[in-house]
């Protein structure tokens, strides 16, 4: 076995590492292995004169392998890769033992911390040996993005990245556009209305030469990688020839469902038709056939009187799913979020009692084309004289969701702020905390105070219904007592959840969610826009629950990057994939189906599996199948891994 | 031997998680009593954060507690303020604070002493010794439904009792002495 | 013939005899085998667990320890118990302390837990064992619309029980296989007050009282309910607390399991209802 | 013509199969002996151990051990023979790999020993005796070899110059490797005498992208002949074994069972095929990936059914005791 020249670097991390690790030690003791010419720790490895550390060895004193005993390799592997490179030597004769979020982070006992601290450098030490030198590979990028999800961070999006000249396919399931936003009245701070600042935007994406808008759309599948991404696009019919409706809305008049079935865009709080224009700003504003609920397609037998009713002759039944497929360079995900459903806390009687609604059924009934025309109604068709808010329903909350949903405050000072404008009811804010950060939110939480609302300092705990109203019972805990209040209505003001569909989303684009279900980012705070799949982007509250600001921002970063991408016209992809030895492979084809990217292929005139490499991540499910042992992914193939494991059981 | 009184607390079963409280008063808001507190649940929780041990297992409130679980199953911090409100009554008990209590403590000890006894219950004894501990005249207010029980066959005179009294008395006997380390 | 074990509890031995008169008459008729655990003791209920804690577990798992390994489930009828029982076990497995306390005490009186056989409540076991199904099958003579509303109490479902603790839902179904009228009701779950009722009754009265008085609201006939403890502080207090809040209307408290009997066709006596302080001959008019 | 060689046979912890398998190469056996005088061969011929230790060290010119080290006299022997062996033959799947003894070591001695002098429903043994390696008889003191706690593959005890895989060696298997050995055309030290790649390569049944739905046993359903067994739900060791035993089970509509050892690149076979069979269940989630899990009957003893004593977490030699 030919000698190699290791140098070893141990990174104190300030004292995130040293605080808990001998460092010292850690240097020390794995200087006395063979091999190992030189071993130093330092303060911040990462640091320049850390890397340039680093570069002097390798040109002085001739390393060949590098060890750095640091932090996880996600963080700083690149860095220590380009400083090998800089000193000359390939990136990939380099090996990371995670000292810190796998040893100091996680451990207290500061001698079993430098012990195992030891046995994982090691480990790295011994497989380093057996690694080989590996070029990355450069990939030419198609300068088109698609975007899921037609809320107001994928409008952003959307509109950002075709203002600069390049195509965006928008994928949205609903039939319309505008999310979530486009069911609100008022925003906060300011008051805006919502459709006066969303509809613009709304008009421009229907038209935007750059933008193709499929609607009742949803993404099948994604093949490729970042620069190159094959997405089928299932779109569902509508039963209505776009081209031909005008949104006049007569087919809605006209069908004998009318009035019957709950209004998704009104919350219940409306009935519409089967045949129906989803709201009137809605783009594209045609009108569109609920197959869920139409006679025709569901007991083949109505009267059409739809069909007679329609002037241009736009209803077509015979309209089946279409399927698309889009080359894009980039995915920017923007699939918003679900509300959380208020029946899972039955203590605060959401469906049992008519007048606890939740918070954006509040929005519909204030929106001046809602379904009370912006009056604020009880059940019974009268003006509340008192409206509870509750906060935090479904968040903050071991039992449901442990995080805060953010936007719950301010919108819920919004809506006392609206009640108090309406009709002039007293309000009654139940807060845990007052979470009012952004810019000109205290100053509107002020505001509101001063109208006159009571801000309750104690969570509802339950809503009961007493002698024909509701009562809310929970602490005052300014007061320290006990309070049952009186009211004649009760807003939820309801958590912020990943949609119900994440986890299929996810899956299909192949990207990773955190422990609360929403998308992950691949750094919290540097980089909250990009996954850790290259070249699929996340904007809006599919990330975590945002408000309209800040949705707006991070629709605009994921079309920065992406952008960036497009202007590049070239992306590095991993050099790590797996490889087939086809003298190995008895062609039983258990690797086929477990691929994920569908890199796999049967040649059918050797019988013998093969593997597209530029389609191939180098996950290694397919070698960890393989029964023969004929599959192997460069940089961590068996030997190495058998090394590591000696190295540290050593 | 504890640092504080919050440290105390948390040595115990069920009382790890009280650090973790935020204070937002949906144990009292489930509280069927907290409405005649004094000290409601989540002050009871403030009072031990402050180190208030004395205030606390004196308290009228803590035998207050209906064991109902509501604050349990509902806090949002997995708080179990249940276990916790036992545990307090366990302490002021251990510590003799419970006489502070004497008329409502005294129904605690007739029962417990009835199955220290015996081991097993019998409500017409239970009331008869908690009337006598506490104050004879109470037997005049159970007097009217206790006639009811008889007439209804609701009422058992002869005491129950498990054949094995030996080792049951052993086993409380140990379990006494364990507890009090 | 599928064999349990039985629990019964203090309660079921005297002021609840009622209860037991019509557990077993029931579980006759469905062919199920119950066997007493020999020489049970109380569970401690909310009382040892105030005052010591390490007796409260020592209690139930004495009775854990006195059931066997093999003869099937340990059913309970009382929520009280259930609850007591089912935490021991809890424990033991959550709190080292608590296992190594009481195995080592157990150890010196020659008692043992090995196999702890798994705790049930009588309604969760003919909910879950039995199914609607069958109950609707057993039915000869249907409760005709009796309004009633469910009362489950706490401990059925709190905090460890096996139904929603919020809005349970299985009395309610089981109600309404057997032909009952169940009506809506808020207070499935809240709390009757227990021993309170002894102690502090000014406390327990008011949560009696609005129990009661929402089941008149909404037009109940009879309150039924699955433990002898919340049986005993709605029935037989309530004369005295109607006095107190100035209510008018009195309301039977029924075991679900004397409904069971009833609509299996048992006569009233076979189930002891006749033993309820507030009458229920006026409600079960209708049934004949 | 060149001097005859000398072949010793040895049996060790087997069942005996193997010098069955010797003798089903029918009249090839003549030339076997033709070419080789055999000087050791306990099942066919009466030796004392006295005549092992006699011998010079590299009289024997070949030995085939068969049978997997459980016992002191095992290893021992094992020992001594290879001392005076030119070359030293794991002999079918337990000298290999273990084999069927192997799966001894899912358990302990004590265990085993609790089984079989005590618990077994035809054991009566009041006195709860249990084999001692020393028993003084009347007769002086009695020795007899200790069971060890695990068992050993014959090269975690003594170097093994080749291996004849199979439980037992197919005929043509055995003669393969003979006639290497004779004729003096020896492949490298170390090497396998049977295939390289693994079953499934010559397998003739029709392969298709693999899912399992449900885990069968062969004796549950009559396996389409035409088509790979383990696309029918039947563990089919045939992706991590050894190519070379004629595919005997295969063609009788069997799935195979593995004992030809794990294919040239697999470190593992139980672990590989473990994974190999995890990968393809037709599961959406934990919960339906443990139901069907459940359903497999066995599956330690079906992985490694030959080559537990080799896997990755007990491959390692012995040492001294």
């Amino acid at each position: 076995m030919s000698d190699h020249k290791i140098g070893v670097y141990v990174c104190h991390c300030g004292s995130n590492i040293n605080g808990v690790v001998n460092c010292a030690k850690v240097t020390e003791e794995i200087g006395k292995l063979g091999e190992v010419v030189v071993a130093k720790d330092y303060k911040y490895m990462c640091s320049d004169p850390g890397q340039e550390m680093i570069k002097n060895d390798i040109r002085e004193k001739g390393l060949d392998r590098v060890v750095v005993a640091a932090c996880s390799p996600r963080m700083h592997e690149p860095t220590f890769r380009r400083a090998l490179e800089g000193a000359g030597l390939n990136g990939y004769l380099l090996e990371m033992a995670n000292i810190r979020e796998h040893v100091s982070w996680v451990t207290k006992d500061k001698e079993e911390a430098t012990k195992k601290a030891l046995s994982l450098v090691k480990g790295a030490v011994k497989r380093v040996k057996l690694h080989e030198p590996i070029e990355e590979r450069e990939v030419p990028v198609t300068n088109t993005t698609l975007v899921l999800g037609g809320g107001i961070s994928g409008i952003q999006a959307a509109l950002q990245v075709a203002e600069a000249g390049h195509k965006v396919y928008l994928i949205e399931q609903k039939q319309y556009i505008g999310g979530n936003m486009a069911k609100f009245d008022k925003t906060f701070p300011t008051l805006d209305c919502a459709a006066c600042i969303l509809t613009p935007k709304m008009v421009d994406v229907g038209q935007s030469p750059n933008i193709e808008l499929y609607t009742s759309s949803e993404v099948i599948k994604v093949d490729g990688y970042v620069g190159n991404f094959t997405v089928t696009v299932r779109e569902k019919p509508r039963y209505i020839n776009h081209d031909k409706c005008t949104g006049c809305g007569d087919c809605a008049s006209a069908c004998i469902m009318k009035n019957r079935i709950p209004h998704e865009f009104d919350e219940g709080l409306s009935k519409r038709s089967a045949a129906y224009i989803p709201f009137p700003q809605a783009v594209p504003l045609k009108a569109v056939i609920d197959d869920e609920n139409c006679l025709l397609l569901t007991r083949k037998k109505c009267t059409l009187a739809c069909v007679k009713a329609c002037g241009a002759k736009a209803i077509n039944f015979n309209q089946h799913e279409t399927i698309h497929e889009f080359k894009v360079g980039s995915i920017i995900l923007a699939t918003g979020f679900d509300l959380f459903d208020a029946k899972r806390s039955p203590q605060y009687g959401y469906g049992k009692y008519p007048n606890v609604i939740n918070g954006l059924q509040f929005e519909r009934m204030t929106n001046a084309s809602g379904p009370t025309s912006g009056h604020i109604t009880l059940a019974d068709g009268t003006e509340p004289k008192s409206v509870a808010v509750i906060h935090c329903v479904g968040s903050r909350d071991e039992n449901y969701n442990k995080y805060c949903s953010r936007v719950c405050c301010m919108s819920s000072v919004k809506f006392a702020h609206l009640v108090k404008d309406h009709c002039d009811a007293e309000v009654y804010e139940f807060y845990i905390d007052m979470r009012t950060f952004g810019k000109g939110y205290e100053e509107f939480y002020n505001r509101v105070q001063e109208e006159g609302v009571h801000f309750i300092r104690g969570k509802g705990a339950e809503v009961a219904q007493k002698d024909g109203r509701l009562v809310v019972k929970a602490e005052d805990t300014l007061l320290g007592q006990y309070r049952e209040i009186p009211v004649d209505m009760v807003i939820l003001n309801t958590a912020l959840e990943p949609r119900v569909d994440a986890e299929k989303v996810a899956q299909t684009l192949g990207i990773s969610r955190s422990g609360d279900g929403f998308f992950m980012e691949s750094h919290i705070k540097l980089d909250p826009v990009t996954t850790t799949t290259d070249g699929i982007y996340l904007a809006g509250c599919c990330q975590s629950p945002k408000d309209i600001p800040d949705s707006v921002a991070q629709g605009s970063a994921a079309a920065a990057q992406s952008l960036a991408i497009i202007a590049t016209g070239k992306v590095k992809i991993s050099p790590i994939s797996a490889s087939i030895d086809s003298e190995q492979c008895a062609g039983c084809q258990i690797c086929i189906g477990l691929c994920t990217y569908r890199a796999i292929k049967l040649n059918e005139e050797t019988l013998r599996a093969e593997i597209n490499e530029a389609v191939c991540k180098g996950c290694g499910t397919c070698a960890a199948g393989c029964p023969s042992g004929a599959i192997k992914v460069s940089h961590f193939n068996d030997d190495q891994l058998l090394a590591q494991i000696e190295g540290v059981l050593a | 031997m504890f640092e504080d009184f919050t440290s105390e607390i948390m040595s115990y079963p069920g009382g790890e998680k009280i650090t973790a409280c935020m204070q937002c008063g949906t144990c009292t808001g489930s509280c069927p009593t907290s409405h005649a507190m004094q000290y409601t649940p989540r002050k009871l929780i403030s009072l031990i954060r402050a180190n208030q041990k004395d205030t606390v297992l004196k308290s009228l409130d803590i035998w207050k507690c209906a064991s109902c679980y509501s604050c349990t199953t509902r806090c949002p911090r997995g708080i179990k303020f249940t276990d916790i409100m036992y545990i307090l009554k366990n302490l002021a008990w251990k510590e003799q604070t419970k006489k502070e209590n004497k008329d409502i403590t005294g129904f605690y000890s007739a029962f417990q002493g009835l199955i220290e006894k015996r081991g097993r219950m019998n409500e017409t004894e239970l009331i008869m010794k908690y009337s006598f501990q506490t104050n004879p005249a109470k037997l005049l207010e159970f007097a009217p439904l206790g006639m009811k029980m008889i007439i209804k066959g609701r009422a058992a005179f002869i005491a129950p009792k498990v054949r094995n009294q030996d080792q049951l008395q052993k086993i409380m006997k140990l379990a006494q002495e364990r507890g009090g380390e | 013939m599928i064999a349990y074990q039985y629990y019964p509890g203090c309660s079921l031995h005297a002021s609840a005899r009622d209860y037991d008169e019509s557990v077993k008459g029931v579980l006759g008729c469905l062919e199920i085998k119950l066997e007493e655990v020999p020489d049970w003791n109380c569970c401690g209920a909310t009382i040892t667990p105030s005052l010591n804690q390490l007796q409260a577990q020592i209690l139930p798992a004495r009775n854990l320890a006195l059931a066997a390994e093999n003869k099937g489930d340990l059913i309970v009828p009382c929520n009280a118990c259930y609850m007591s029982l089912k935490k021991v076990q809890h424990n033991m497995v959550k709190y080292k302390e608590i296992r190594e306390g009481v195995i080592d005490i157990f150890s010196q009186t020659g008692l043992s837990l090995t196999g702890m056989p798994k705790v049930r409540h009588l309604l969760e076991m003919i909910m879950e064992d039995i199914g609607l199904a069958k109950v609707k099958e057993m039915v000869t003579k249907t409760l005709k619309d009796i309004k009633i509303v469910s009362y489950s109490g706490c401990q059925l479902v709190r905090p460890l029980g096996f139904d929603d603790p919020e809005d349970p839902q299985a009395l309610d179904q089981l109600m309404e296989a057997l032909g009952a009228k169940v009506l809506p009701f808020s207070q499935k779950s809240h709390c009757c007050g227990s021993s309170l009722i002894t102690t502090q009754p000014e406390l327990a009265f008011k949560m009696v009282d609005s129990i009661l008085e929402e089941a008149r609201k909404v037009g109940a006939e009879m309150v039924v309910v699955t433990c002898p403890m919340c049986q005993l502080n709605l029935d037989a207090y309530q004369g005295q607390i109607n006095n107190k809040f100035n209510r008018t209307g009195e309301l039977p408290i029924i075991y679900f399991t004397q409904l069971m009997g009833l609509a299996m066709g048992m006569s009233k006596s076979q189930l002891g209802i006749q033993r309820g302080i507030v009458s229920s001959n006026k409600a079960l008019e209708k049934i004949g | 013509m060149a001097p005859k060689l000398q072949l010793a046979i040895y049996w060790a912890a087997a069942c005996g199969g193997c010098d069955v398998a010797i003798l089903d190469t029918d009249e090839k056996i003549l030339d076997i002996a033709e070419a080789a005088d055999i000087v050791l061969w306990p099942i066919a011929m009466d030796f004392k151990y006295e005549d092992i230790y006699k011998m010079e060290p590299g009289s024997i010119d070949v030995c085939l051990f068969n049978g997997a080290i459980r016992t002191s006299e095992q290893e021992e022997i094992a020992k001594a023979l290879r001392a005076r062996s030119k070359f030293m033959i794991a002999f079918g799947a337990c000298a290999a790999w273990g084999g069927i003894p192997g799966l001894a070591n899912l358990t302990n001695r004590e265990e085993i020993f609790n089984t079989v002098y005590q618990e077994t429903a035809t054991t009566i043994n009041e006195e709860d005796i249990r084999p001692d390696t020393n028993y003084p008889g009347p007769e002086g003191e009695l020795h007899l070899p200790r069971i060890y706690d695990r068992v050993w593959s014959l090269d975690q005890v003594v170097n093994v110059d080749y291996y004849v895989p199979g439980c037992p060696p197919t005929p043509e298997t055995i003669w393969t490797a003979i006639l290497a050995i004779v004729t003096g055309n020896l492949p490298p030290k170390g090497t396998t005498i049977a295939g390289i790649k693994s079953l499934c390569d010559t397998c003739e049944r029709e392969k298709t992208e693999k899912k399992i739905t449900q885990f069968k046993r062969p004796f549950e359903i009559i396996a389409d002949p035409k088509k790979c067994l383990l696309e029918q739900g039947l563990i089919c060791c045939g992706p991590v074994t050894r190519d070379g035993c004629g595919h005997r089970c295969t063609n009788n509509n069997m799935p195979c069972r593995g004992c030809y050892g794990p294919s040239e690149k697999v470190s593992d076979q139980g672990a590989k095929l473990l994974n190999a069979i995890a990968s393809i269940m037709d599961v959406k989630d934990e919960k339906s990936a443990q139901e069907l899990a459940a359903t497999w009957e066995d599956p330690a003893g079906t992985v490694y059914r030959f080559s537990l004593a080799k896997s990755l977490i007990y491959d390692y030699k012995k040492g001294g005791e």
